[in-house]
């Protein structure tokens, strides 16, 4: 029902505030990437979220180990990190989607697959820190550890649930009539699902991938049990950079945040309409 | 006193205009129907009336009385929706009580006015189930009982029929019909069901994209067509309308059919209307069930035609007649004996023609 | 173009029974209608035709073959969805072609029975946009179009313009009728709306909860139905029925005061006369027959229905053209006995037709 | 019961049954690799005194059986219990918290408004942010030198320099504001969807029926997201429960014990106190337990569910 503009000036107040708040931390880390060394530390006399002095030189510290300002070297740089992030990822990303969507299909379908809607739902459930024992020893027995391989593979079980019930969902929504008509025009069970039901979903499918490579970017306790130098995470390196270094690397470390914050956060904009049916394993449709 | 005048109104989201100038006014007790095709207006219409909508110009009185600062709750209008909108997650006794108690209406009266609806309704025996249980006639029942237990003197119903089997709806229809003259409400009632529509109303409004296009009686409505559209939606099946050109052969006015041959004019009432045509173009209209079928050696006015197509739908028979580009549907009672193929003349008897102008679709010359 | 044939055929899923005991002979070259309320085994029909489930028992024949076991490619039929299921992802060219593309056609002659399928549905200018850009009529045609691109030995649709407004489907329900004589399909149609099956079907079959209850004409089917069932659901207004009991002779309605002769019967029980809205005279009130009572008039242009009490039954009565009635006012009916059917009270079951 | 009629087939049907085993096939393999396998294993080793500086293969580790052993020191280990207090601590304080602003948000946001789409966007933000980031965002924001510290000395006039993050209480404080930063979103998002999915009709209704705002909202909108409400308290008290990456970066557990989560305990005796076939045990002991919670909600569920229907 239209109200009068007026009306809505409450809202706006309290939704500023909100938003304020939201903003308010990330507003923070990000200014602060922007800082030069100087600035790092504030105090309530000179409490400023500009910079005086905008300067690149965050970013080039944790690419190259060095910048002018800054004396104390760092032997390893970001690029490695990130590089494994990004590999990891996105391995994990195609494993979880792969298995996930192909599974969703036969249990969406043809009803098949027994427990394995509920089998991928408990990997959920429980903190992965509990059951993690036996996967370290079983990863170390295969040579898996602190490999690019292990990780990802590790990443790709983790979030197959996420992929399993979100494509479950979609094909769940594919009107049956469909298929039934590519059947009786004369295709095989794997054409209808190649030729008709992927090209219908496949929104949905670049969706649950952007979703899923979200919550892969995002882990860090993983990668802290698994990894231990070459293939460490940006938010495991990020984590050790302080103990690495005397003092806290305000600024350095900011800029590595809002590098590993941007990629989940630009795409989570845009798999917006999906978000609360991936977040609640399609039990909730928006 | 709940008469409603609507004056000037016109509502538009964005670029489109959902209403457009509409003004009409519904009588006290009166059992007025919004007719028109899907988008028309007729649901904004009603909206506007209960307050869901505000008009983007224009005013609705009732009474007498603006609404315009009167809010949706505080109109105590009934509205009855398509999908019946029932609380799904109450009983039907809650259901049935939910407007007498947001009203703050005392416990033992809300108690007996809703035994009393449900004796009415005949819901006795289902007022404490489950709404998830009962049938699509029950729902329906629910959701008249539920605004009428409220008892408002304007009652609003959005095509409440359209979801029920053929023999309930035929049932309903006469229901609802009676209710009205029983309980002497206003009543505005949507629907895109000529048929509806005709039967329950005492006047009709047909909107067509934003615009009355006529207000009438059902029978004014379907005799006296205002134009080609009214024509074309009253009635089914639907009224033929036949594009021709007035001549002047030899004295007398006649109509061509083009390809399908030329009938003569010698029904003084049409010639009178004839001669009120502004150009010759004009669009000639006939009701099925007014055309005769007869042998072509009978020399009336009429066209040669053959027969394409025969539909036996019970009571009636449609013949599908067709010479040339045109094609005429006649309907007979009961059953009609015709054969396929059959070469006849398609008469139209005196009185009982309508003309339009091709152009605007005005009827020509309507008194 | 080929029969099909049903026969000992049930199916049930799970505890619920589809379809029972069917029957089925549907001859080639005919239109024929599968009638019934919602929900009562009529889609199920077509999906054992198609191959699409398998029947418990019973055999399915296409043009004499029994195919029961045989998967729906190589039954070769054509269907057309209830809700279409056109290939949204596909333009209306690309639907056309899938059927011969997946049959592995050559490509000039997919070329060539595109665009002549697209010139007799008039839908070449639509070839290159997409489902969701068509009107609900374009896409009904289409739908239609991709049935029709090849030659299947049978068509098949499940209320395939149920979605249309009415106009729409007073138009398209001709225009299918009439492809379907010119080029010689069977064509089996699933309906809910016995307007529509009586306008097109050569024979059709009305069911019940997964039964057929009667298969004939619709003249036939109009005139003699074999149950109250039957002529409950076929024709609008629906029939009148007043229940009572038969006995020497007559059928006697106390409540209702109605006395009919029926000659020719010797049943005697419960029973119920049952007489068309058209075949109920109304007399004025001096006249001889029913003592009666206006109770509402609504007027339909063509015709009126006239709703009529007697006793507490409201009894509909349709008279040709827009005469007056006023409210309350009393009146007479004429039951004429050649006009009336008498349905067994218990099991609906017909004892007598009407003789007109 | 009667017997269940095993259905007939068609051959198509038999094809997708096939395809569909197939299709099954890699999700199933990961399953046994990863949740399977693993399990035996697990219980194999929390049944020894095993560790990874034993100088002996894990299967080796019947050498060193104790049987239940691990499992009785579980309930003798107060470091245990109290880390698992404190996480039920934080589950309580937080969950509730996030869930009644989330909704309020979620009142916020249920109507149309200008600017709607973009002040969404934003609110979204923060569960978006890689958790160990926001974890070291609210690090940088504690900070006794930090801005947190420098508004509070702004508004107030005088010096702040709270020692945040070194005070066992306000640790712990600061730990719950940055887990309902980063989590509101989420209750918010799921509220909104549940509320926006409440019919319109619906609510037209209850209005023409007379209902004023307050009525709507009490007797047509809240009884309706019950369901919605329970799916996104039990997804939080989940997701809550394995709290760890903001957690741990912000203060490591510390000071002393303050913050330890059950996640961080655990973490701890896997590396520093290298006990796993200890940890193998507590473990199970979770899984175990929270299978129970998860079993008896969800028959509580079903037996309220049939209650309705009845």
């Amino acid at each position: 029902m239209p109200k009068p503009l007026h009306s809505y000036i409450w809202r706006y107040a309290l939704i500023l505030i909100a938003v304020g708040l939201a903003l308010l931390p990330v507003a923070w880390m990000a200014t602060m990437a922007f800082k030069p060394h100087t600035e790092w530390v504030t105090s309530a006399s000179d409490l400023h979220w500009w910079p005086h002095q905008e300067t690149w030189g965050n970013f080039e510290y944790i690419f190259t180990g060095q910048t002018e300002a800054v004396t104390v070297s760092h032997e390893r740089t970001a690029g490695k990190p990130i590089l494994a992030s990004l590999v990891t990822s996105l391995l994990g990303t195609l494993i979880a989607v792969v298995a996930g969507t192909l599974g969703a299909y036969a249990v969406s379908r043809f009803k098949v697959g027994g427990n394995l809607p509920l089998g991928v739902l408990q990997l959920r459930l429980f903190p992965p820190l509990a059951v993690m024992i036996p996967v370290m020893i079983m990863w170390a027995f295969l040579g898996a550890m602190d490999t690019w391989w292990g990780l990802s593979l590790i990443y790709g079980i983790v979030t197959l649930p996420f992929a399993f019930w979100l494509m479950k969902t979609f094909f769940d929504e594919v009107p049956r009539e469909i298929e039934e008509a590519a059947l009786v025009e004369g295709c095989s069970w794997f054409r209808v699902f190649w030729k008709v039901t992927l090209p219908m979903v496949k929104e949905a499918l670049a969706s649950t991938a952007l979703f899923v490579f979200i919550l892969n970017w995002s882990d860090y306790v993983i990668a802290l049990l698994l990894t231990r130098k070459e293939w460490v995470t940006i938010p495991v390196y990020m984590n050790s950079l302080s103990s690495a270094m005397s003092g806290q690397m305000y600024g350095a470390k900011a800029a590595l945040g809002l590098i590993a914050a941007l990629p989940p956060v630009i795409f989570g904009i845009a798999i917006q309409k999906y978000l609360v049916r991936g977040l609640t394993f399609g039990a909730l449709k928006q | 006193m709940a008469s409603i005048e609507l004056i000037n109104l016109t509502k538009k989201f964005g670029d489109l205009t959902a209403v457009n100038d509409l003004n009409l006014v519904i009588p006290d007790k009166e059992f007025v129907a919004l007719l028109g095709p899907s988008g028309c207006g007729k649901t904004t219409t009603m909206n506007m009336i209960a307050g869901i909508e505000m008009p983007s110009e224009g005013s609705i009185l009732f009474g007498g009385e603006d609404m315009r600062t009167i809010p949706a709750n505080k109109r105590d209008v009934g509205f009855v929706f398509q999908n019946y909108a029932i609380f799904t997650h109450m009983t039907v006794r809650k259901n049935l009580e939910f407007g007498l108690k947001v009203r703050g209406v005392e416990k033992s009266e809300i108690k007996r006015r809703v035994q009393n609806m449900a004796d009415l309704m005949r819901l006795n025996d289902r007022l404490d189930w489950r709404t998830s249980k009962l049938s699509v006639n029950e729902l329906q029942k629910v959701a008249i009982g539920r605004s009428a237990v409220t008892e408002p003197e304007i009652f609003l119903l959005d095509e409440p029929l359209s979801n029920l089997d053929a023999a309930f709806r035929a049932f309903m229809r006469t229901e609802l019909k009676h209710l009205q003259h029983e309980f002497q409400q206003t009543m505005v009632y949507v629907t895109h069901d000529q048929i509806e529509a005709m039967s329950l109303a005492d006047r009709i409004a047909v909107l067509d994209m934003g615009l009355l296009q006529q207000y009438g009686t059902p029978n004014e409505v379907y005799n006296k067509p205002h134009n080609t559209f009214v024509a074309n939606f009253m009635g089914s099946p639907s009224m033929n309308l036949l594009p021709c050109r007035l001549t002047n052969g030899g004295g007398d006015h006649a109509l061509d059919f083009g390809d399908a041959g030329t009938s003569m004019i010698e029904d003084g009432e049409l010639m009178r209307r004839c001669k009120l045509a502004r150009n010759a173009d004009v669009v000639f209209g006939m009701r099925p069930e007014d055309i005769d079928i007869q042998p072509r050696e009978v020399g009336r006015p009429g066209i040669d035609m053959e027969v394409s197509f025969v539909e036996p739908i019970g009571p009636r028979t449609v013949v599908h007649l067709s010479a040339g580009s045109h094609s005429i549907k006649v309907a007979k009672d009961k059953q009609y004996p015709i054969e396929l193929g059959a070469k006849v003349k398609a008469e139209f008897p005196k009185g009982r023609c309508h003309i339009f102008d091709a152009e605007s679709g005005n009827a020509i010359g309507l008194e | 173009m080929a029969s099909l044939e049903l026969s000992g055929i049930n199916k049930s899923y799970g505890d619920t029974v589809a379809v029972a005991e069917i029957d089925l002979k549907i001859e080639d070259n005919e239109f024929f209608c599968i009638f019934g309320p919602p929900s009562c085994g009529k889609t199920t029909i077509l999906r054992l035709l198609l191959g699409l489930v398998a029947p418990d028992t019973g055999e399915v024949r296409i043009g004499g073959e029994v195919v029961t076991d045989a998967p729906p490619k190589e039954r070769n039929l054509a269907m057309v969805f209830q809700n279409l299921a056109l290939f949204p992802h596909m333009t209306t060219r690309q639907n056309l072609a899938f059927p011969l593309t997946e049959r592995k056609m050559e490509k000039s002659e997919v070329e060539a029975r595109i665009n002549s399928v697209a010139e007799t549905l008039h839908i070449t200018p639509l070839l290159k946009k997409l489902p969701a850009h068509l009107s609900g009529g374009e896409r009904q045609r289409v739908a239609i179009g991709r049935a029709l691109v090849r030659d299947p030995g049978a068509f098949l649709m499940d209320e395939p313009i149920a979605a249309l407004d009415a106009r729409l489907r007073e138009e398209m329900r001709v225009e299918l009728k009439r492809l379907q004589r010119e080029q010689n399909h069977t064509l089996v149609y699933v309906t809910h709306d016995q307007e529509e099956a009586m306008s097109v079907a050569d024979r059709m079959a009305i069911f019940e909860d997964g039964r057929i209850r009667q298969i004939g004409t619709p003249t036939e089917i109009y005139n003699k139905p074999n149950s109250r069932y039957v002529a409950e659901l076929i024709g609008s207004p629906p029939m009148n029925f007043i229940d009572g009991t038969f006995a020497d002779g007559k059928f006697t309605a106390e409540k209702e005061n109605v006395i009919v002769a029926i000659d020719g019967v010797s049943a005697s029980g419960a029973a119920t006369l049952a007489i068309r809205p058209e075949d109920i005279e109304i007399r004025d009130s001096d006249q001889p027959g029913i003592d009666a009572k206006v109770y509402e008039v609504e007027p339909l242009g063509a015709f009126t229905i006239v709703d009529i009490i007697i006793g507490e039954k409201i009894v509909k009565v349709q008279v040709t053209g827009q005469p007056d009635f006023e409210l309350g006012s009393g009146v007479r009916l004429n039951f004429d006995p050649l006009n009336c059917h008498l349905f067994d009270g218990v099991s609906g079951d017909i004892i007598a037709h009407a003789k007109h | 019961m009667t017997k269940k009629k095993k259905p007939v087939l068609t051959t198509l049907e038999r094809e997708g049954k096939t395809l569909g085993l197939y299709m099954t096939l890699p999700a199933q393999l990961l399953l046994l690799f990863i949740v399977a396998f693993p399990l035996c294993m697990q219980l194999y080793v929390s049944l020894s005194w095993w560790g990874p500086l034993d100088g002996v293969k894990w299967y080796y580790a019947y050498e060193s059986l104790n049987w239940f052993g691990n499992y009785g020191e579980i309930f003798s280990d107060a470091k245990f219990w109290g880390s698992l207090g404190r996480t039920f601590l934080i589950v309580a304080v937080v969950v509730p918290v996030e869930f009644l602003l989330g909704l309020g948000l979620a009142m916020l946001f249920a109507d149309k408004f200008p600017g709607k789409r973009v002040f969404y966007s934003i609110m979204l933000m923060p569960m978006m942010i890689v958790p160990a980031v926001a974890g070291y965002m609210f690090f940088m924001l504690f900070q006794s030198s930090g801005p947190i510290n420098d508004i509070l000395s702004a508004i107030s006039g005088t010096k702040v320099d709270t020692v945040w993050l070194a005070d066992p209480d306000l640790a712990m404080i600061s730990v719950m504001i940055a887990d309902i930063w980063q989590w509101t979103p989420l209750m918010f998002l799921i509220l909104l969807a549940g509320m926006v999915g409440v019919p319109e009709d619906q609510i037209k209704a209850a209005t023409l029926l007379g209902a004023n705002a307050w009525h709507r909202f009490w007797r047509i909108v809240l009884p309706r997201m019950k369901t919605v409400m329970i799916i996104a308290l039990v997804i939080r008290s989940v997701e809550c429960f394995k709290i760890f990456d903001i957690l741990y970066v912000m203060t490591g557990g510390g000071p002393g014990v303050a913050t330890k989560s059950i996640s961080v305990y655990i973490l701890d005796l896997t590396f520093k106190d290298l006990e796993w076939s200890y940890v193998a045990a507590i473990g199970l002991f979770i899984l175990v337990a929270l299978s129970l919670i998860a079993v008896v909600g969800i028959y509580y569920m079903q037996a309220a569910q049939k209650k309705a229907e009845a």
